[in-house]
Order: C-alpha cells, then structure tokens, then sequence
C-alpha cells in the first residue's frame, strides 16, 4: 500500500510500539500461564490461542496485511486453508487407523 | 462382465469376501467401458467427419447442446452409486466386522519380515503365547516366541506355510520386523500392508480347497500349481521371492494338519522346533 | 515503448559474451532451451534405463546384450540394480523429465511469449532455478557411480526400507535442490502471470496453457514444501540417528535397530503422497494446456466451453490437494478415512472429464488438419482417457484391494504420463518449434515418429492391465516367474519388451527430426500456423530479452478461428476487429 | 527493455512483483513449516500418554523467553527501519537495521548456548522422538535466521549504495526482506509454546 506521507508513517509508528508492546506482555502470560496447573487441554488451548494473536498481530500491522491487497490476502487464504488440511487429515488419519496393538 | 475380465486375466474367486470386490471391479469397469465406447465412437465420427478435405469451414460455435452437462451429471450420479451403495459397505465390512477369539474361527498372527513370512497359530489352547524382541533368533526363533509363557507350549509357528480350513472365518493379524510388506492372495481377493509397530487384522472365508482349486484349473495354465502368498510391497532385493503357500483344506485335513504339527512340537525340545519346509 | 530504446538495447546483448548469453543468461528463451535439452536427455536416460530393466522381464537372468558389461554380475541384471533402475527410472522421468520439460522449458519459454511479456518477473531467479535443477540432477545421475549405487527404495522411498537401504541420502538431497527449482520456478510462473499480462489480456482472455501453467505452479508451490519436510526428517533418520519414520523394535537381518524408536512409518507416506498426488496433476495439467493450444489451432474454431475448461482446471488444482490418501488404502485405513479419500477421489475425475469432453465436443464442426502436432494431440485424447478411467477402479477402495501395487497401477498412470503427456509434449516441440528456430519441422519424418510410437506404447502397456488384473505385482525382478498366480500372463512380458525396445527405434526419427530441421528446415515466418495466440506475433525466433518490438495490445480472447464474415479465418489477439 | 513493475505498481492488480514474489515465497514456507508441524503432532499423538511433555522438560524455558522478547525486538526494529526510509531518514534507517542484527546475534548466542547444554547433558536428536523434532524444527528455524541475518547485512553494506541511486527500488527492498524476517518471527513465536510450554 503505497503513498504513504510522512504523517501517515508517524501514526504507524506509533502503532508498531503499542504492537510491540502487547508482544512482549502476551509472551510473559503465555510463560506465567504455564504455573497455573491447568489442565491438559486448557493449557494447549490457551497456550495456542495466544500464539494465535501474537501472530495476528505481527502479520496485521509488521506485514501489514491489515491494509494489503486482496490478492495476497487471498494467496495466504488459500495456503492457510490447505495448512489445516494437512494437519487435520493427518492427525485425524491416526485416530481412524485399523490396528489391533 | 466378470466372465469378460476373467478372460483377461483375473483369477476366479475363492472367498466370500471376494464376490463383493469383482462386483464393484465389474461395475466401475461397466461404466468405463461405456465411457470408453461412447467418447470413442463421438471422437473418431468427429474427426472422420470434419477433416479438412471435407469441411473447408469450420463453424465458429460447433455444438450448440449442452447435452454433454447432462452426461457429466449422468456420471457423477453413478459413481455415487457405486460409492454409498458398493465401495463404503464393503469397506465397512472389512474394517468393523473382524471377527474376534470367541467366534469360530481360526485365528492366527502373520509377521512378516525380509523376505519371509511367519505364521504363528495359538495352538490348542486358543492362547498365542507371549512374543519379545529378546528372543529372536534368526534360525531358531524368528518371532521371539516365550514357550514357556502362557499358552505358549503348543503354539505353532510355521515359515511361508499358511494352512487354513474352507467354509471358516479366517482372521490374521499382519505385523512385521523390518520394513512395510503386503500380504497378498490374489485368489482370494485379499491384500493388507504388513507394516512394522502396527498390528492389522485381516478376515476372510474361502470356499474352495485347494484340491478343488487344482481340479478347476486343470486344462489351463495354471494347472499343477497350487496357491500362493505374494508380498505386494517394495521391501527389497528379495521382494520378488518373497512367496509363501497356502493350503485350504477341508476340515479334516485341516485338523490332520495340526495334529501333524503337534506331533513335531512333541517330538522336539521346547526351544528347538520343525521350520516345515 | 520508443523502439529505439528496443534496438539499443538488443545491441548491447549481442555483445554479451558466451557465457552471459547461452550458460548464466537470465532471458527466459534461453533457460527455457536449456530446460528443454537438459530434460529431454534424461527422459532418454531414464527410458534407456527401463529399456534394460525389460529385458531382465522378458528373459530372466539371461545376460543382457550391450550394456550387460557394466552391470556386473556377469550381465545379468542384478535384483538389486533392478530395484535401483526401477527408482531411478520413476524419479528421472518425473522429477528430471516431465516436470521440467512440461514447466520448466515450455513454461519458461512461452508463458511471457503467450502473455505479451517482455520476460519473467524474476530472470536472475529464472536462472537459480535452472542451475539448481541442473545440480540436483547432476547429483541423482551421479549416484550411479558411487560405491553404493543410486536409491533402490522406488521413487516412493518409503521408510523403514528407505531409511536403511543404501544410496537413499544421495537421492535425499538430489531431491531438495529439485524441490528448490522447482519452487523457485514456480513463484516467478505465478508473478508473471499476475503482473506481467499485455494490457488488454483479461484473466478470461489468458489462453487455456497459461491457466494450465498458472494452477500447476500453485500446485508445485503449495504441495512441494511438505516433501521438502519429510526429505529432511528422512535425512535426519540416515544421518543423525532420530526415528522420525522407526517404530521401536525393529529387527533387521536378526538384529535389532539401535534407535530410539517411536516413529510412525505411514508419516512419510502421507508427507510423500500429499506431494505426489498433486505431482501427477502437474504431469498432466501442462500437457492438457499444450493439447488445448494444438486442437483450436487445428480445428480452426475457438475452444468449446472455455470458460467451463478454466472453472475445471481451478477446480482440478484445488482437490488434487485433498485426495492423496488413496495411495494407502491398503494400510489399514478406517471406513471414515477411506469412504473420504474415495469421494474426492470420485470427485477429480469430474474436472478431467469435463476437461476432456470440452476437447472431444471441440472437434465438431471443425475443419480439422492432420500435421504432426495435431495427430499427437488428437491421441492424447483417447490415450488419456484410457488411464484416467482406470484411475477410477483404483479410487473405489474396494476394487484397490486386489489392484493395489499390481501391474494395474502401473498401466494406469503409464498410459496418463506416457502416451499421456509424453505424446503432448511430443505435440508442443512440433507445433511451437517454429517460434523457437524460424524453421518447420518435417512433416514426413513426424509421421514417422507418430504411428509407431503410438502402435508401439499400446503394446507395452495394455498387457499391463491383463498382468495388474491376474495380480501380478510390480516391482518384481523376475515379472511374476516365480508366481503361480502369474504364469497364465507371463507370455505377455516378451511382447511388451519388444514393443518397448520398438519403441525406442521410433524415436529415431524425432531425434533426427529435432537436428535436422534446426539447420534444414523449411524456413517459415512468423506465424506459419495462422494462429491466434500472442506468442506468434513476435518475430520467429522472439528478440533476444524483448521478444517483441513492441508489447502488443489485446481486443479479444484467445480463438478467435473462424468468427463468421471476417475475410481471414483467424483473428490474432491482438489485432483490432473493425466492424 | 525493463521487466514493468518493479517499482511501480501494476494499475489493476496495485501491486510490485516482488511483494508478489516474496508473499509466494512465504506461502511456500508456510507449507514447509506446516509439513513438520503436522509431523510433530503427528507423532505426539502417536506416542505414550504425556512422554512429550515429559521429555520436552528438558527445555530451558527462561532462555527461551529472553529468546522470544530478542525476536520480536528485532521485529519492530525492523519495521521502524522501514518506516525511517519512508520518512526519509537514511541515518535512522541504518541504525535500526543494526539492531535488528544485533538482536539475531543474541538469539543466536542464547541458542548456541541451549544446544550445547542439550549435548552437554547427553541429549542428542536420537534420544527420542520429541528431541529429534525439537532439534529439526529449532535447527530450521535458526538456518532461516542466518539467511536472513545475510541479508540484512547486505543491505546495511553494500546494498545500501542503491539508496542514492534508486531509493524507491531500495525501500521496496527493504520492505520485501522486513516480510521475511517477521515471518520468521512469527515462526518463533508459534514454536515456543509448541516446543517449550505444552
Ligand atoms: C499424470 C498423471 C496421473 C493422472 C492424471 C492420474 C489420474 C487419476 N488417478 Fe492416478 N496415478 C498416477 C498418475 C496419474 N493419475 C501415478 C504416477 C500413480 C502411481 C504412483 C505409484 O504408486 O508409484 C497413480 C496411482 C493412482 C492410484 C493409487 C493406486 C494404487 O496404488 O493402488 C489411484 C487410486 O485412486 C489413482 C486414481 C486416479 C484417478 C481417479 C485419476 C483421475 O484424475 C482420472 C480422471 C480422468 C478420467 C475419468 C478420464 C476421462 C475420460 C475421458 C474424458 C474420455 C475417454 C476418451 C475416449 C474414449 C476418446 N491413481
Ligand atoms: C513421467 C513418468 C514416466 C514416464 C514418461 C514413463 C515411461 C515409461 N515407463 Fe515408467 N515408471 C514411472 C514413470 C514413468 N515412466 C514410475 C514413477 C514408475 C514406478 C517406479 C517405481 O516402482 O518406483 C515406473 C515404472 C515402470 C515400470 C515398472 C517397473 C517395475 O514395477 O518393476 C515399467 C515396466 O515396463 C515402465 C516402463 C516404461 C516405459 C516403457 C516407458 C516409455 O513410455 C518411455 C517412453 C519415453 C520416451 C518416448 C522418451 C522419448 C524421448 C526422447 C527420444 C528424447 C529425445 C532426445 C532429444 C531430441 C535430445 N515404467
Ligand atoms: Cu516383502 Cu515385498
Ligand atoms: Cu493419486
């Protein structure tokens, strides 16, 4: 996205610290969530979900994806799509699995 | 089309679980072969009839029917067909319905291995007795077996030689030492990967002897030969020798045949057995 | 564009040196004639290959003729070497031969020509991807004379055999230079297309090659990177010791595996065939592209259905990506799992047929011309259609239960690969050689090459079926001699050897064809085809890095024969029809 | 003739071949991370009841986090290295760029430093599963960082002459190899919990 002025990029600015900012205090409560006993799969979904936002985040406002062409949203769309297909036929191949051991 | 497709090639089938596999195998190749035909005729009466000799003009927009929509629906409905009403029993069949012990059936474990296969019957007992990777030995011992575990005193383990009665459930279950193997019987419409760290179950039931076998192949080329067990899979150099034979008896002979083999078990010392060859 | 820019800049590259010019150059033409020649001597290698390997079928362990001697063993093919020539021969023909014949030359070469493209949007890229294909094949062909010799795992490589056979890490790491290429190929097919279209040239305007190139790049990009996981993981098992593909307690030759154990090897089969699935589709859609191209040139009538023969090849690209566990009925896969993998399967063959159909129903009411190029394209038809239905068998699980790893399989998707797409590419050397050389290739010797190669790959692969329907299974070193389900159909062996070697004399006239015609043929113009496409409106061959004297400007979609009352029975695209 | 839109976007697609390009790139290595991610649940899910989590214990998780915060220091160092160009600020530029390698160079020294304890100890990619794909993915991971520390260092030397020349293409360039770099970042920060906290 192109035309940027020099405003425009001091706002962004701006944006990239408080950015940072929620990076560095979602990384110290993903590691404090880990002494809190929770159980197995709470802690993988939280664990998960948080990894989950940093993502979004770094790819919403440092890749700036937030203000990107269709076209590339639709390019990651499609990776993404076929990402969780592979993860979910495999794991879900183990579960229908013919095997008496 | 059965008949057709044992003129080119496919043997005559001796399970029960069989007749349902050529009848998919005949319908789907009913369905390509009108395909085939159908396309093949539209194909050559175009290019016979618009050659360039002939038809100095091509006509800009050709066919005007979307006929061809429908026969694209017309195939996708029979396949559909096929699929819910044949494909998905029969596999239902094979994967949920393994008979277990307590049914009557025979019941034995294959374990396949570089270019080998080991059969290992529970022996009188109905008990397969304990196996660990500790005791194998390749001359000796080829699965490991504890005889002195439970049940373990009169099993019986064969190399390559798989005898079985006719008119019975039969359920293997298919595991190897070293690399993927496929356990195939042609006849018998069967095939199962024998894969390391899994256990497989496979069940059949044939309904033809062997002797009965020989007696209907007599005549073709096949005659004098009798049934074997062929690997499916690439497991090495010797992939391609990797056979081993099968037996159908009828239930006298099948029982002779493990009266024979206990008497080897008896003969020998625990830990020193027959390897029936 | 002022042409004088044009021409000062053609100067300065014809004083590029050799090297610039013909070894690192960065104009597509030139890597696309590199990836050409390259690719078609190792699809004669791995032919060479195969052509060995039947003689062992047609007379077991007799010594074989000619090139006996440096098989060792005393002429006869050893089971070992067998194995080894049977990986090899799959590998080289896919991942050397097809792929970068089909993407790599004609893609390079005339996907900018086909969009009105100066060149592709990354040449330097272009050019890595080249040499990194060229290193990789270097490196398989150059397992043959190592100690150990090349894989013999099949192409498959599947572990626990593949993690303990010897040659397995050459072929490994041959592979991640070719996953490199080919991913690199494949960002710059799919940059050019996006940007660099002639203005005027709508997605619906693209002829149906550049949307064959187009999916199949994605198909290449998207599917690839998990090979080039699993190849690492693999790599990782041979070299450092882990068990990513080892269950615990493995006993080889009466020893047990000193590792840690705990993998799985069905793993690497999904990694693999989530590659290799839409692998085959990338064998198949370029040479669809090039039958598209060939038969409304020939027909001289527009593409029937186009638009429905884009829709399918998107459609095609997207499931291929879905149906790859069909490869693994037989390993104990559950109703769910496989009553999924048989719909999709059941669901791909939708596209190809109404791909295919498009193609028949295109003919009718054409005025169709027998050259060369259109009598390779006209039997890809049937030829394909012949291994695609018997793909459907395979598909229903059921009926894979007895044609799994048969002789079947093998005829399947040899008849899909080589009459297949073999002959289409067959049909884009003689249809564009013109473009590439100035010069037609001879119509007589084309004839030549055409009718027994077609007589002749019938004859080896139809008995295919009949060995695949007994039970025969494949990568057998003896063809089945030691079974007894085999012996009705053994006498086929002998036959489909002679029809191989056959096969390869009827390659004599194309090989002298290509070198003859390049100095001799008969000299043509632009567009000795009187066809409607771009790339025939650069001169012949295209400006060296320009191709063309001035980007061309686009009115209408791609064939436009025949449109009625129009004096010529051709529109080029980019020429304005006045009304 | 130039290859078009290099630096100026196409009119109907608004965008450079390279953002193209190196967007491509990524869905590529998304799928490359996918494959051995699926690979470790693939196994995780295979193996006895909780051994990953008892042999992913011995992970050093305080080293890890210093790690994270180093990564995504790095990140936003470089997307104001970016932004600096966009405002023009050459000098600022070059600064930012030299912390971004400032901080690769520590994540790198803390990983040198967690690998050889792992040997240290004994602990090698054979001694199970979890290490194996533990060393694998890290070990990928850490190759991806070099390539990008090259080239952010390219761009600090001798690239950056293209800045008084084209400083369009330059920004342009700069913003491509800021894609990568917080897209390894972002590979980071899905491998940490994955690796070290489940
Ligand atoms: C270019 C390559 C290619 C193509 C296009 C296909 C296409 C298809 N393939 Fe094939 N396949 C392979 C290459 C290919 N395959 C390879 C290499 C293997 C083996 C790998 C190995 O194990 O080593 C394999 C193996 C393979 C298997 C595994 C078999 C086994 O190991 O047991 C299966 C199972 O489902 C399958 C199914 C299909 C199906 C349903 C299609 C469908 O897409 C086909 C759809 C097409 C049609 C239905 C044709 C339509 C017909 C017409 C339009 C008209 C007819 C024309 C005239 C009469 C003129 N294939
Ligand atoms: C693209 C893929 C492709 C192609 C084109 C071919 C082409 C051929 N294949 Fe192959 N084949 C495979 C892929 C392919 N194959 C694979 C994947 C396997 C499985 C391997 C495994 O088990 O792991 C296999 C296995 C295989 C087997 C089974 C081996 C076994 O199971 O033991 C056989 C047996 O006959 C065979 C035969 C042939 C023949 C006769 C051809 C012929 O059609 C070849 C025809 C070739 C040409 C016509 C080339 C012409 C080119 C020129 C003449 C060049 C001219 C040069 C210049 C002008 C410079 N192939
Ligand atoms: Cu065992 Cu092939
Ligand atoms: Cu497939």
């Amino acid at each position: 996205m192109s035309i940027h002025t020099t405003t425009d990029i001091k706002s962004h600015v701006k944006v990239y610290v408080m950015v940072f900012a929620a990076l560095a205090v979602l990384t110290l409560v993903t590691v404090g969530a880990t002494y809190l006993n929770l159980s197995k799969g709470e802690a993988i979904f939280l664990a998960l979900s948080i990894a989950t936002v940093k993502g979004s985040l770094v790819t919403s406002y440092f890749m700036h994806l937030i203000s990107e062409r269709a076209m590339i949203r639709w390019l990651l769309m499609v990776t993404v799509f076929f990402f969780f297909v592979l993860m979910f036929l495999l794991t879900s191949s183990l579960f229908d699995q013919v095997n008496v051991l | 089309m059965t008949k057709i497709l044992q003129k080119l090639g496919l043997p005559i089938n001796l399970s029960i679980d069989g007749i349902a596999i050529d009848n998919v195998i005949s319908l789907v190749h009913w369905l390509m072969l009108v395909l085939f035909i159908g396309w093949g005729a539209f194909f050559i009466i175009s290019i016979f009839k618009f050659r360039q000799s002939k038809n100095q003009k091509a006509d800009y927009e050709g066919v005007k029917s979307h006929l061809s929509s429908v026969l694209e629906v017309a195939v996708v409905v029979i396949e559909l067909i096929i699929l819910v009403g044949f494909a998905f029993p029969i596999w239902a069949n094979r994967v949920n319905n393994v008979p277990d012990a307590s049914e009557n059936i025979v019941h034995a474990r294959i374990i396949a291995q570089q270019f080998v296969w080991n059969f290992h019957y529970p022996g009188e007992d109905g008990v397969f007795g304990q196996t660990s990777l500790d005791l194998v030995d390749e001359i000796d011992n080829p699965i490991g077996l504890n005889r002195s575990s439970e049940g373990g005193a009169d099993d019986i383990v064969t190399i390559n030689q798989l005898h079985i009665p006719v008119n019975t459930k039969i359920r293997l279950d298919l595991s190897s030492k070293d690399v993927i193997h496929s356990f195939s019987l042609p006849e018998l419409r069967v095939k199962q990967d024998a894969i390391p760290g899994m256990v497989i179950p496979v069940h059949f039931e044939a309904t033809m002897t062997t002797e009965e076998f020989l007696v209907e192949m007599e005549g073709t080329s096949r005659e004098g030969k009798g049934l074997e067990i062929a690997c499916a899979q690439l497991c090495g150099l010797g992939h391609y020798r990797m056979r081993g034979y099968l037996t159908i008896h009828d239930q006298e002979g099948y029982e002779a045949w493990l009266e024979k083999e206990k008497s080897y078990l008896d003969e020998e010392s625990d830990d020193d057995w027959d390897d029936d060859w | 564009m002022e042409p004088c820019k044009v021409t000062h800049n053609s100067e300065t590259h014809h004083n590029e040196p050799f090297i610039r010019k013909y070894i690192f150059s960065v104009d597509h033409k030139i890597i696309g004639l590199q990836y050409g020649i390259t690719s078609l001597l190792f699809l004669f290698f791995g032919f060479c290959l195969i052509l060995i390997m039947r003689w062992q079928l047609a007379y077991p362990e007799e010594p074989v003729p000619i090139v006996g001697s440096l098989l060792g063993g005393g002429g006869i093919l050893l089971p070992e070497i067998y194995n080894s020539l049977g990986a090899m021969h799959g590998t080289i023909m896919i991942f050397l031969g097809v792929v970068p014949l089909a993407v790599g030359a004609f893609g390079n070469y005339f996907i900018p020509l086909q969009i009105g493209a100066p060149d592709m949007a990354f040449p330097k890229l272009n050019m890595a991807s080249y040499w990194s294909y060229f290193i990789g094949g270097v490196i398989m062909v150059g397992s043959f004379f190592t100690p150990d010799g090349p894989a013999r795992s099949g192409w498959t490589s599947y572990p626990p055999l593949a993690d303990i056979e010897v040659g397995q890490t050459i072929w490994l790491i041959g592979m991640v230079f070719l996953i490199t290429s080919s991913l690199l190929g494949s960002i710059n097919v799919i940059t050019t297309i996006i940007q660099l279209r002639a203005p005027g040239l709508t997605w619906m305007r693209l002829p149906f090659f550049i949307w064959s190139q187009f999916v199949t790049a994605f198909l290449l990009l998207l599917a690839f990177p998990p090979l080039e996981a699993a190849a690492v993981l693999q790599l990782m098992d041979r070299l450092v010791g882990t068990s990513f593909f080892l269950p615990s307690g493995l006993i080889i030759s009466g020893e047990q595996l000193a590792v840690s154990g705990g993998g799985s090897p069905l793993l690497w089969q999904h990694l693999f065939w989530f590659l290799a699935h839409p692998e085959v589709y990338v064998l198949i859609l370029p040479a669809m592209g090039i039958v598209g191209e060939v038969i409304a040139n020939n027909t001289r009538k527009p593409l029937w259905g186009y638009k429905s023969m884009v829709y399918g090849v998107v459609f095609l690209g997207f499931m291929s990506f879905i149906v790859w566990a069909h490869h693994m009925f037989i390993t104990g896969m559950g109703t769910a799992m496989s009553s999924f993998f048989q719909t999709t399967t059941m669901i791909i063959s939708i596209p190809s047929i109404i791909i295919l159909s498009a193609m028949f129903i295109s003919l009718w009411g054409g005025s169709i011309r027998f050259n060369t190029p259109m009598l390779f394209a006209l039997a890809f038809l049937p030829m394909f259609g012949i291994g695609g239905l018997t793909g459907l068998p395979l598909g229903l699980a059921a009926a894979d239960i007895h044609l799994h790893d048969t002789y079947y399989v093998i005829g399947h998707f040899h008849y899909v690969v080589a009459p297949g797409t073999i002959f289409a590419l067959f049909a884009g050397i003689y249809y564009w050689f013109p473009k590439m050389t100035g010069r037609k290739m001879s119509e007589l010797l084309g004839k030549l090459h055409f009718w027994p190669s077609l007589i002749f790959m019938n004859g080896i692969f139809m008995p295919m079926f009949i060995q695949g329907l007994a039970g025969v299974s494949r990568r057998l070193w003896d063809g089945g001699l030691e079974y007894a389900h085999a012996s009705g159909v053994l006498q086929w062996n002998e036959f489909m050897s002679v029809s191989a070697w056959l096969l390869g004399l009827a390659q004599i006239p194309f090989i002298i064809n290509v070198i003859y015609s390049i100095k001799n043929g008969e000299k043509v113009g632009r567009n000795p085809w009187e066809s409607t496409t771009l790339e025939w409106v650069a001169p012949s061959p295209p400006l060296p890095h320009v191709n063309f004297e001035k980007i061309p400007q686009v009115y209408h979609s791609p064939y436009e024969y025949s449109v009625p009352d129009r004096e010529k029975d051709f529109t080029p695209q980019n020429e304005p029809i006045k009304e | 003739m130039e290859i078009p839109y290099t630096i100026e976007e196409r009119p109907d697609t608004g965008l450079i071949n390279s953002k193209i390009g190196i967007w491509l790139f990524l869905a590529s290595e998304v799928m490359l991370f996918g494959g051995l991610f699926s690979a470790y649940v693939f196994l995780r899910l295979g193996a006895p009841d909780g051994a990953f989590h008892e042999w992913g214990q011995v992970l050093n998780v305080p080293l890890a986090t210093l790690n994270t915060l180093l990564l995504i220091s790095s990140s936003v160092t470089m997307v104001m290295s970016w932004a600096s160009l966009k405002m023009n600020n050459f000098k600022q530029h070059k600064i930012y760029m030299a912390l971004t390698l400032l901080c690769a160079t520590g994540f790198l020294v803390i990983k040198y430093f967690e690998y050889s304890a792992k040997f240290h100890h004994g602990l090698f990619p054979a001694t199970n599963t979890f290490l194996a794909i533990y060393f694998t993915l890290t070990g990928l991971h850490v190759l991806h960082i070099i390539g990008g520390m090259i080239v952010i260092g390219y761009f600090l030397g001798p690239g950056s002459r293209m800045w008084a020349t084209e400083p369009e293409h330059f920004i342009n360039r700069i913003e491509t190899v800021g894609l990568y770099w917080h897209f390894v970042d972002l590979v980071w920060i899905f491998l940490f919990p994955v690796l070290y906290l489940l």
